[in-house]
């Protein structure tokens, strides 16, 4: 297959009088950790409720793995092996934590039911330091903690590209070190990619193979996170000179 | 508390339902001067406005306005002692008209004094006058952000919290809402300012203050907070 | 811990239920026979209830149009039996018109959200009732027509053991579909429904098609209706468009709230006081109904959670069982 | 039945006479689902009340316009007491409209009660002076309604400039279009909810009033107002003045019109299937903001 998993094409998306997207065009490779950064109202997570069908663009398109996915419901692309976090994170409160992870595992797959993989609830949960709350409700916990169940949440849905926005924003650098290792561990070993929406440069640029910078609802620079954050234009735009 | 301190912030902690996103913030404001408040996506800065308008209890700590302790004092209370807001996305009143928002917003004001201060906004937005009539749902997002501000402005505050104005106003009107800022200042309004444009913003603010997961990081005189590269590392969580 | 081992039906549980279904079975040699009509309607509006629990309790829809269900339930029931058709035939087709009813109902009210769903489908239960009455010869008019008895094996139904006989049906009826109710519930189908309710967007982001699972909770609510209507038909001997309009669909769901709208067990509790509470406030004669639905608005008001929210809040032990 | 010229000019205008008096129960349902987020099914309820009342305070002597004040009194009290009792108990629960919805059902039921105990299932007119008839294009028309109908078009008028130029008038549409706008600008929230409800229950009683004075009135009057009131917000869109004004009209004239040429048997019929196919197609109002 080849290395592409996700291709946008000129997307643009206009809310009323605003342009949140304004012809913007990215490629996502497999087998990389994606980092997107820019500064606020830049159109990130406007391009991340494009890609997963939460909004249609208004013109432009999104292509997975080669087929056009722009005018698909969010469901449907979660069975195509695409899901997310949130940047406020949305537990399912009426379910237990570990109900989340089952939810997620058995609907994730789509028609075909529980895929096979070796993403076990029980697995993940301890991965990512839950498995004491499994059967407590989200509310009672953390907003940290509810960051991780959005993420063990989309992991279960055995999707093999997880988009995560803003999860570290106001964790302490321990805690954002442990979620750089959570999607090293989850990228190395078993397989699954990240396209990761971040402030924080130091962690985008430990965790990214790939960086992409978005301004003004347009992509304006990409390649590594060395070469990216030299780049004067990404300066500039993120200190609003 | 000196004379000449507006605000003065002891411990502040406050956040929703029993997690503070912001703890134990220390902060003092001088009168007349324009203060800047930097810091990452999520670190509280919005909180921590919320707080001082009073749209949000804290959990612990004091505020003190003009001497007196505000803490528990209600968002009118607020207003009338000369306290507003300009919140973070703009809650104008879509299905009515520019000069009803305006004096809708004006009404603790005594009737011709409220008359002036609509009078002062019209100047000052000379393009909300020309759409006095019209609906405010059918402003561009830079004149809806300007009534949201001349909504602020009519309670004639003495202190003006702004929550990042300048997001998602094209480049060109950013210019001129720091232009703006820089005005309302000079007619003697102490401003609070949370902002992402962190160049513009220590260029125009006397002393600045830097947020990061909820706590005080930095602070200091604009002119000694040091190069915008360091700022920038702090504010966009370098090590 | 598998589904099913995690569903309410552990030892110390399991004994009440044994003791609760015990009760209810010697029940007609205690009761007169008025007494136990009431506590059959109060079993068959026990069903009718399950379809407030699932849309309003687990799935978050404002379906306010039981009445019309049951009614359906209840009019295709006596029109097949009338024609000929044996009585388990006319169950099930009436259980399968109302499903069929409700989905359609669901679907067409697909765009509308919360409050103005619950207008559309109490539109729906006036439009059932006026409907109604615009066909007397076919569908009996406003003034409704008798219903012909359930065609039973003839040793249930020998000497005038028949109001026992319904009342045992109902019983029966009402337990295998609570049973049916929380297996659903409590499988990934229950987690769909609660999803659907917290954060649809959150649970189309999982995979969960809320379209389909919003439709779903309006197919359960049809055939729990409907087929409660099936029996509801012999067991009141007549039907007419008063007994599914507006205050029936009212009554269902205040058995479905009072319970506790989050607990399929509480239904049951929910239904004793929607049929006997007008019978206890006789004594005040015409005003009785004025009464009742002052007391229902007081117990809104001092019992959100319902009977079995004041039960968990005593019993904490139970909170998990009535979920 | 001839469709004679006069005919269709009289049902016209008993339609639209008719259609305004709906305005003023469907403006104060808008008030108070726009403002308190509350689907008040008791809204009829505050009509039927005020009517009754005028029609009680009358037999003790009282005239027809001192009897109206106090009705319309009573009718905003009400109101007010709604809230205060019921209402306000709801703040901050979640399914907060469900409770509010099932609490004003009961208590619409509960009051139409009370009125047949009161006034039996017997039909009340209020008693109200001959005015003779006036020649409205070259037909003549009862005065009465004329008057009623230019009484209800005054009301309304009052309505409008409430709205528009008070303080509470501006805050009420205020917190129905950004209840945190609203806060914001320290409006006091609590307060203006009783407001609304009151001013929403004074409103319905004119109704009540006026269609006491030109029709006669049973216990199920309250239920019918409301579910005309709840027909024209549906289908005029919340917090829009004009649309619902507009739709009371047409809903006015739809109704005398199959009234007087297809009878009642398949008015109600035809009314719920209208409503229905609105509902289903415009779930937010033909008129409404559609929901973003």
């Amino acid at each position: 297959m080849s290395r592409e998993r996700i291709r946008c094409e000129e997307v643009v998306k206009k809310f009323g009088g605003v342009t949140a997207l304004d012809g913007l065009s990215l490629t996502i490779k497999r087998g990389e950790i994606t980092g997107i950064i820019g500064p606020n109202g830049a159109g990130k997570t406007t391009l991340f409720n494009v890609i997963t069908g939460v909004l249609s663009p208004t013109s432009g398109d999104v292509i997975l793995d080669g087929t056009v996915i722009s005018g698909l419901e969010t469901h449907e692309i979660c069975h195509r092996g695409i899901s997310r976090t949130f940047q406020s994170p949305k537990p399912l409160a009426s379910l237990t934590v570990e109900e989340n992870l089952r939810a997620a595992q058995h609907f994730g797959a789509g028609v075909g039911g529980e895929s096979d993989d070796d993403l076990s609830v029980s697995g993940v949960l301890e991965t990512l330091g839950l498995e004491d709350s499994a059967d407590s409700y989200p509310d009672q916990m953390g907003i940290v903690n509810q960051k991780y169940i959005d993420l063990a949440r989309a992991l279960m849905t055995g999707s093999t590209l997880v988009l995560v926005d803003e999860i570290m924003a106001g964790l302490t650098p321990a805690e954002k070190q442990s979620f750089v290792d959570t999607f090293g561990t989850f990228h190395d070993s078993f397989g699954i990619d990240f396209v990761v929406i971040e402030h924080d440069l130091e962690t985008i640029r430990s965790i990214s193979d790939r960086l992409i910078v978005i301004h003004n609802g347009q992509s304006i620079a990409r390649g590594s996170p060395e070469e990216v954050l030299r780049d004067q234009e990404v300066r500039e735009a993120y200190a609003g000179i | 508390m000196p004379e000449s301190e507006l605000l003065s912030v002891d411990g502040l902690s406050a956040g929703y339902d029993e997690l503070d996103v912001i703890t134990d913030i220390t902060l003092s404001v001088q009168r007349g001067d324009i203060v800047s408040i930097l810091g990452p996506n999520g670190a509280g800065k919005t909180t921590l406005m919320r707080a001082l308008i009073g749209l949000l209890t804290p959990s612990a700590g004091t505020i003190c306005f003009e001497g007196v302790e505000v803490t528990d004092a209600t968002v009118p209370e607020r207003i009338r002692a000369g306290i507003s807001l300009v919140p973070e996305e703009n809650h104008v009143f879509k299905d009515m008209t520019v000069k009803e928002n305006l004096v809708l917003s004006a009404a603790t004001k005594t009737k011709d004094r409220k008359r002036e201060r609509i009078e002062h906004v019209y100047d000052l937005f000379p393009r909300l006058d020309e759409r006095r009539g019209q609906r405010a749902g059918t402003l561009s997002g830079g004149e809806a952000q300007m009534l949201s501000l001349g909504q602020a402005l009519v309670t004639e505050p003495d202190l003006l919290l702004l929550d990042e104005p300048s997001l998602g106003l094209a480049p060109a009107l950013v210019e001129q809402m720091f232009d703006i800022v820089g005005r309302i200042n000079e007619d003697g309004v102490t401003v609070v300012l949370v902002e992402q444009q962190v160049k513009s913003s220590v260029d125009i603010s006397d002393w600045v203050y830097v947020l990061s997961t909820g706590q005080i990081e930095d602070s200091g005189p604009a002119s000694e907070i040091g190069a915008v590269e360091e700022i920038m590392s702090a504010y966009l969580g370098g090590a | 811990m598998s589904i099913v081992e995690r569903s309410p039906f552990n030892a110390r549980v399991t004994g009440i239920v044994v003791l609760a279904i015990a009760a209810a079975l010697v029940v007609p040699f205690f009761v007169s026979q008025s007494n136990l009509y009431l506590f059959t309607l109060a079993f068959l509006y026990g069903i009718a209830a399950l379809g407030v629990i699932i849309p309003i309790g687990y799935s978050g829809q404002v379906i306010i149009a039981q009445g019309a269900f049951l009614g359906i339930g209840a009019y295709t029931y006596v029109k097949l039996s009338a024609a000929g058709v044996p009585t388990w035939g006319a169950v099930v087709a009436g259980t399968v018109l109302a499903t069929a009813v409700a989905w359609g109902l669901g679907r067409s009210g697909i765009r509308a959200e919360g409050i103005y769903l619950g207008i559309l489908t109490i539109v729906f239960n006036e439009l059932f009732t006026a409907l109604l009455s615009l066909f007397p010869h076919f569908l009996g008019g406003s003034t409704g027509f008798p219903a012909p008895p359930l065609y039973l094996p003839s040793f249930l139904t020998s000497a005038g053991m028949r109001s026992e006989t319904y009342y045992w049906l109902a019983v029966g009826a009402y337990l295998c579909a609570l049973v049916i109710t929380l297996r659903m519930l409590s499988s990934e189908t229950g987690w769909a429904f609660l999803s659907v309710k917290d954060d649809p967007l959150a649970a189309r982001s999982v995979g969960i098609d809320t379209k389909r699972y919003r439709l779903r909770a309006f197919a359960y609510t049809g055939a729990l209706c409907g087929f409660a209507g099936t029996i509801f038909a012999p067991v009141v001997g007549y039907i007419s468009p008063g007994s599914f309009n507006l205050s029936a669909t009212v009554d269902i769901l205040l058995a479905g709230v009072i319970g506790g709208v989050m607990s399929p067990i509480a239904t049951i509790l929910g239904s004793f006081v929607v049929v006997f509470l007008p019978q206890v406030l006789r004594a005040f004669s015409d005003l009785r109904l004025m009464i009742y639905m002052i007391l229902l608005v007081l117990i809104f008001i001092f019992l959100p959670q319902g009977i079995s929210g004041l039960v968990s809040t005593y019993l904490p032990g139970i909170r998990r069982w009535l979920r | 039945m001839g469709l004679s010229i006069h005919l269709l000019v009289e049902t016209s205008i008993n339609g639209l006479i008719f259609g305004s008096l709906l305005a003023l129960t469907a403006i104060g349902l808008s008030l108070v689902f726009g403002v308190v987020d509350v689907p008040n099914f008791a809204q009829g309820e505050y009509a039927a009340l005020a009517g009754f009342a005028t029609y009680s305070l009358m037999q003790t002597g009282l005239g027809l316009l001192p009897a109206a004040a106090i009705a319309l009194a009573l009718a905003a009290v009400a109101g007010v007491a709604t809230e205060h009792l019921i209402i306000a108990r709801f703040y901050g629960r979640d399914q907060y409209m469900l409770y509010s919805f099932f609490a004003t059902f009961g208590l619409a039921f509960a009051f139409e009660e009370g009125v047949r105990h009161v006034y039996g299932t017997s039909f009340v007119k209020i008693p109200a002076p001959a005015l003779g008839s006036i020649n409205l294009a070259g037909v003549d028309v009862n005065a009465l309604r004329v008057v009623t109908g230019l009484g209800a078009f005054a009301m309304l008028l009052v309505l409008y400039f409430y709205t528009r130029y008070t303080h509470t008038g501006l805050s009420m549409r205020a917190i129905a279009d950004d209840s945190v706008g609203a806060r914001i600008i320290g409006l006091n929230e609590r307060r203006l909810y009783k407001i609304t409800f009151g001013v929403g229950a004074l409103i319905s009683g004119t109704t009540g009033i006026f269609y006491g004075v030109l029709f006669s009135m049973s216990p199920t009057t309250g239920f019918n107002l409301t579910a005309f009131a709840f027909i024209i917000v549906v289908a005029g869109g919340l917090g829009k003045f004009f649309g619902t004004y507009a739709v009371s009209l047409l809903v006015g004239l739809f109704e005398s019109f199959t009234a007087t040429f297809l009878g009642s048997r398949y008015r109600l019929f035809i009314v719920f299937l209208l409503l229905f196919v609105l509902l289903a197609f415009r779930p937010n109002g033909l008129f409404g903001r559609v929901a973003e």
